[in-house]
């Protein structure tokens, strides 16, 4: 076990599944010899040269398209989107073309976008989106928002080896700020198996990515309480562990679910659809949602606070739950 | 056919690129264009019996761009066709009956009923199947070219794109990402003068759509995409240039769009004049004459590949027609690579 | 009242508010002389000249870029898409650009983009496609669905006047498949109010667009068993009348949705979710959704076929539901 | 300041553009561009203090481009800045204490704490907000000078993009929608060298972006950008042509990023000495010399408009300061018009 950042499990998955296989290579904007905005690549330009570690022209489009090209040629890319918002720019590139192919003319296109998402760093609208849900609704693609260090890598490690483009949403607020024990060697995390990161009889609450530690906050709160909520990070969302999920409600009979992405036709709403018709004979309350609110991310920190999930407003959910 | 007044090809067929074909791929260019021409006819009558499933957009009167210039690549290479391109699958060794299916929406072809029209691909092959957005196949091509460099391969990409596809972001920042990391890349412009019922000063306002390839750092080439051997010569050339590590160029081939936008299509705001001075120019019928004139293609010769080709026809919209339509539940498969 | 066919609707609002309104103008690929891929925009150059119906480029977006730029300077812009599939090519002018600027710096930004949509046409996977639930997740913008033609007429209208971008899904399949009355004269349906189709006591059925007379042809087969089917037309989905629905809810106990697009992140998971979580307490069963399959569109007719919701699908819903 | 070796404005400022500016003119231009250069130092200071949400990136260096480009605009004509420009918005007439506000994230704001940096625009005064996402802003800002069009106003728009910017897509699509439609139209080229790290040989292959005006069939021009007189004669001619109804132009304006892409970069990547040959060439320095030459900027003068620049941006910051933040709830206001 090594003891790692969020920022440096990203960056051990590429640095290992380069020197494992010389298919991958990396592409984006900045990655080279400045390592990347948030330096995830950092130190890759050295080991593995100009041809594995793509400085691109300021094109997202191009990017993603020269991606999928050389996927479909059997490399395997991974592509840094330098915001997760820019993504929007090559939109057209992931839903109709990569995410298709497959399924048109049955080749494959074993590639991966790396899109740092997420709020709380007063990155205002243009900085701060997360934009899981547009592609959660595309067949063809999958969708993985690890929490941990430890699913960071394992996640990024399972993309890279996966066949089909991954979307993968790595949460810049967790970069530098969570530490945990990844595993030495290969470590793989399955892409669509969700993990239970608190067991808990009372309540199931249904997360990823950074709000797992908001969830797991409010849940030592609330134990306090003498309520016991059970938190599920779902790590991946397309394909989620719908098994998971439904065994956790049917066992608790409330559900809570809990995303930092903006309320109307978030990925929550699927989650509460599935719960409400095919656990609903368990239900003991109704299913509850937090998210942020339906606006564009606020730029100024009290807008922003108040755009956002917290600990007290899951919090405040659990207990009207609770009480329920 | 040839009753009508044809002009002569004008291409530059003493360059040393045209000189080196032997009489075998002359004819063999020239069995793709009536293989294409005659295969899209079918298509259109089968269309209008409401046998296709969707539209059929022909490539008439295009058809020395996609022969001349997919003749020009080595089997290595990668071909990304567009949706006039029929004649570049046919080069490729595309099978009429697959390509019949595939209008036919049958689980025989390539993409078994999932996709229709030219959206094929056959990865074995390198060649890469088009989507509909316009623009959208240039960066994937261009990977693919990347992926040739990576690899040592060396493996020149062909892509195509139109008047009016040149408009798309995509045109730009496929181009310049291939100019930057020099790629081995072909692009061709198939100017055909209208984009559905757009007519090029509405597209553009350059003079020529190859005047870009200067802002791209690009070499840019013009060629009168009614001469099959003049396409020939400038890809060949341009292919060669890319292998040779001098990356991409911008050929924008002249031609025009001979029937509707698609066969619901009339095309009435096409001038007639306009319609008829370019059949004084198909390319079809002046390459056959260039064929005659220099005895490299005999009435006999000229009977057999014309019945050669309806027969492969006529055996593959049999065999289409006798193919099953796939079950509903198949739509469930291959969403996912394992 | 006029009977016109869905497409006549949507011509005539554009030619009305063309002469009611100068600053109203259309732009698109093929809208002027040839009258646009559909025919809908058919007229209106020889009445209103080349600036005012403006045949664009081939550059989605340029397109909406150029109408939200002048939008902002007063005009009143009307977007054609070709096919609502080209959408994804100016994604990011739509919901980065157009939706967000009024919230950022408060101008106004009057559009409308009309998005021919939906399947059953034997399109293909880029002819088909139904991306309203995309944009139902982004502030900023309104999104309708009109079903008939009067609504086509009524809601186009409303979109016109309105200060926001409005997504207009127009479906194709209906364009001349139906025809209905349609009142003379200014003809406005407002934007997010619904609409009872037909009422019924056992269910509720949530549905819009093409889907409204799939569940009303389900619905009389359902009455000769005695049961009746109350079928919501949304008419809106942003914002959608959740007064509306969850009062029908809470009437019949039962909730249907049934739409064209894709199931996992549609737009019924949203309505699923505000039922399971607002109108829990009168849930006499769980909250079922028809939708399309999780795949591209698929071209062949028998795998298109498998790919809708059809009325013998929805049907087997509402039996289903109803034994509950 | 002056003890640096000047290199002498090699502006062509006997064109008649230049010749026709007065000296209230000249001295305004020097203003903002003492102003722009101040106000982004006193960000610098308050970004290092922890004080403004969110980064810094300031136009250093870039001054006389969009001082000397928005000199050229006419009061009805639109303006749509890039995130170098404040200069453009002070020529325009912003107020240091708004812009403060902005950066401070008050509710005194522009934007009311919604947004950012550059990020506000003022449709009463005709500037148009940009986004992050480079590019964008291109076609917005040609459907605005298309709308000058339609309404008989011929408002022409200027808007900008860095070298990095010019290889979105957007770019391609604005920038041609604009040249077929002839709109008044004047696109500027930031060419600062880098695009945060990524230097203009990884970025393009063209010579000069001003290379891609052909491919267009817009005019071009070349212009040193840290010569704000030239900057200014350009933009002008480009200004009147557009409004003439001569189409769209295309400057390219070379100038250099003197700070990191933004305040938290330290630009290793940047070769020192190239940072020191363009400081020779500081727009500011070049402009006061060239000023105090030809006896138009007196010492006193200098001295007051320093002392008038420093103290307005005293005030403003010190009225962000004291400004409130939004409220928690003002978050959920705005999101749609009435
Ligand atoms: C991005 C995009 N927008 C719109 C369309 C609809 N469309 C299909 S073909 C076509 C015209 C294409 O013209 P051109 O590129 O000149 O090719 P041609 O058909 O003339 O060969 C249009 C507008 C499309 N396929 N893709
Ligand atoms: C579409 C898009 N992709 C990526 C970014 C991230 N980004 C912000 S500024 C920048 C560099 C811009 O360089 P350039 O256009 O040359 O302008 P400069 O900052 O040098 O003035 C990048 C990559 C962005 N803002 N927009
Ligand atoms: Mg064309
Ligand atoms: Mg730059």
């Amino acid at each position: 076990m090594a003891v790692m950042t969020y920022l440096e499990g990203i960056n051990s998955a590429l640095r290992e599944e380069m020197r494992r296989d010389e298919r991958v290579f990396c592409l984006g904007e900045d990655i080279g010899v400045y390592g990347g905005a948030f330096k995830i690549t950092k130190g890759l330009i050295e080991e593995f040269g100009p041809l594995r570690v793509l400085d691109t022209p300021l094109s997202e489009s191009a990017i993603v398209g020269v991606a999928t090209g050389a996927a479909l040629m059997g490399m395997r890319p991974v592509v840094e989107m330098q915001f997760s918002d820019f993504i929007t720019c090559a939109f057209n590139q992931v839903v109709n073309m990569s995410a298709k192919i497959h399924y048109r003319w049955g080749a494959r296109v074993p590639m991966v976008i790396r899109c740092p998402s997420g709020g709380g760093v007063h990155g205002g609208p243009f900085h701060s989106q997360n934009p899981e849900s547009w592609f959660f609704h595309v067949p063809g693609l999958k969708v993985v928002t690890p929490a941990t260090a430890a699913d960071a890598k394992g996640l990024l490690t399972a993309a890279i080896r996966d066949n089909n483009p991954v979307m993968y949403f790595e949460h810049k607020f967790l970069y530098r700020r969570i530490k945990d024990d990844v595993p030495e060697g290969d470590h793989v995390v399955p892409i669509g198996v969700a993990i239970c990161r608190r067991p808990g009889k009372h309540m199931s609450v249904i997360t990823y990515g950074s709000m797992v530690h908001v969830c797991l906050e409010a849940a030592e709160k609330l134990q306090a309480e003498g309520c016991e909520a059970e938190i599920i990070d779902l790590r991946s969302l397309l394909p989620f562990d719908k098994a998971a999920v439904l065994e956790s409600v049917q066992r608790t009979g409330k559900a809570l679910i809990v995303h930092e992405d903006t309320r109307t036709g978030g990925v929550g709403a699927e989650f509460a659809a599935i719960i409400a018709e095919e656990a609903f004979e368990s239900l003991d309350g109704p299913v509850r949602r937090v998210a942020s609110i339906d606006t564009p991310v606020p730029y100024s920190p009290p807008l922003e606070e108040f755009f956002m999930p917290s600990v007290d407003k899951v919090l405040a959910a659990m207990q009207d739950l609770a009480a329920y | 056919m040839s009753k009508v007044l044809v002009e002569e090809l004008n291409a530059s067929v003493h360059a040393d690129e045209v000189r080196a074909l032997a009489k075998n791929d002359l004819l063999a260019m020239y069995r793709a264009m009536r293989m294409t021409r005659e295969f899209e006819m079918r298509l259109v009558s089968l269309y209008r019996q409401g046998k296709i499933v969707g539209g059929v957009y022909t490539g008439t009167g295009n058809e020395a761009v996609s022969v001349g210039s997919a003749s020009a690549l080595g089997k290595d290479d990668i071909l990304a066709p567009m949706h006039r391109d029929l004649g570049a699958l046919f080069v490729r060794g595309e099978k009429p009956r697959d390509m019949m299916c595939q209008y036919l929406g049958r689980r025989n072809g390539p993409t078994r009923g999932k996709d229709g029209n030219m959206h094929q691909g056959y990865i074995e092959l390198n060649i890469l199947g088009m989507i509909s957005h316009l623009g959208a196949l240039i960066p994937v091509a261009v990977g693919a070219s990347l992926a040739g460099l990576m690899n040592g391969r060396k493996q020149v990409a062909m892509n195509y794109i139109g008047d009016g596809g040149s408009s798309i972001g995509e045109f730009h920042e496929g181009l310049n990402f291939a100019a930057v990391y020099k790629v081995p890349f072909v692009l061709i412009i198939e100017n055909n003068q209208f984009a559905y019922s757009t007519p090029t000063h509405l597209q553009y306002a350059c003079k020529d759509l190859v005047d870009r390839a200067v802002g791209y750092g690009v070499h840019g080439e013009m060629v009168d995409g009614n001469d099959v051997l003049a396409v020939y010569g400038v890809c060949k050339r341009a292919v060669e240039r890319a292998r040779d590590g001098g990356g991409p160029t911008l050929i924008e081939a002249k031609t025009m769009r001979m029937r509707g936008h698609s066969e619901h299509d009339d095309q009435f705001y096409v001038p007639k004049e306009l319609l008829g001075e370019w059949r004084q120019r198909d390319p079809i019928m002046r390459f056959e004459k260039y064929l005659q004139d220099h005895n490299l293609l005999p009435e006999t010769i000229r009977r057999e590949i014309e019945r050669e080709v309806l027969a492969e026809i006529d055996d593959a919209a049999d065999f289409a027609e006798r193919s099953p339509l796939p079950e509903g539940p198949e739509a469930l498969e291959g969403v996912y690579a394992d």
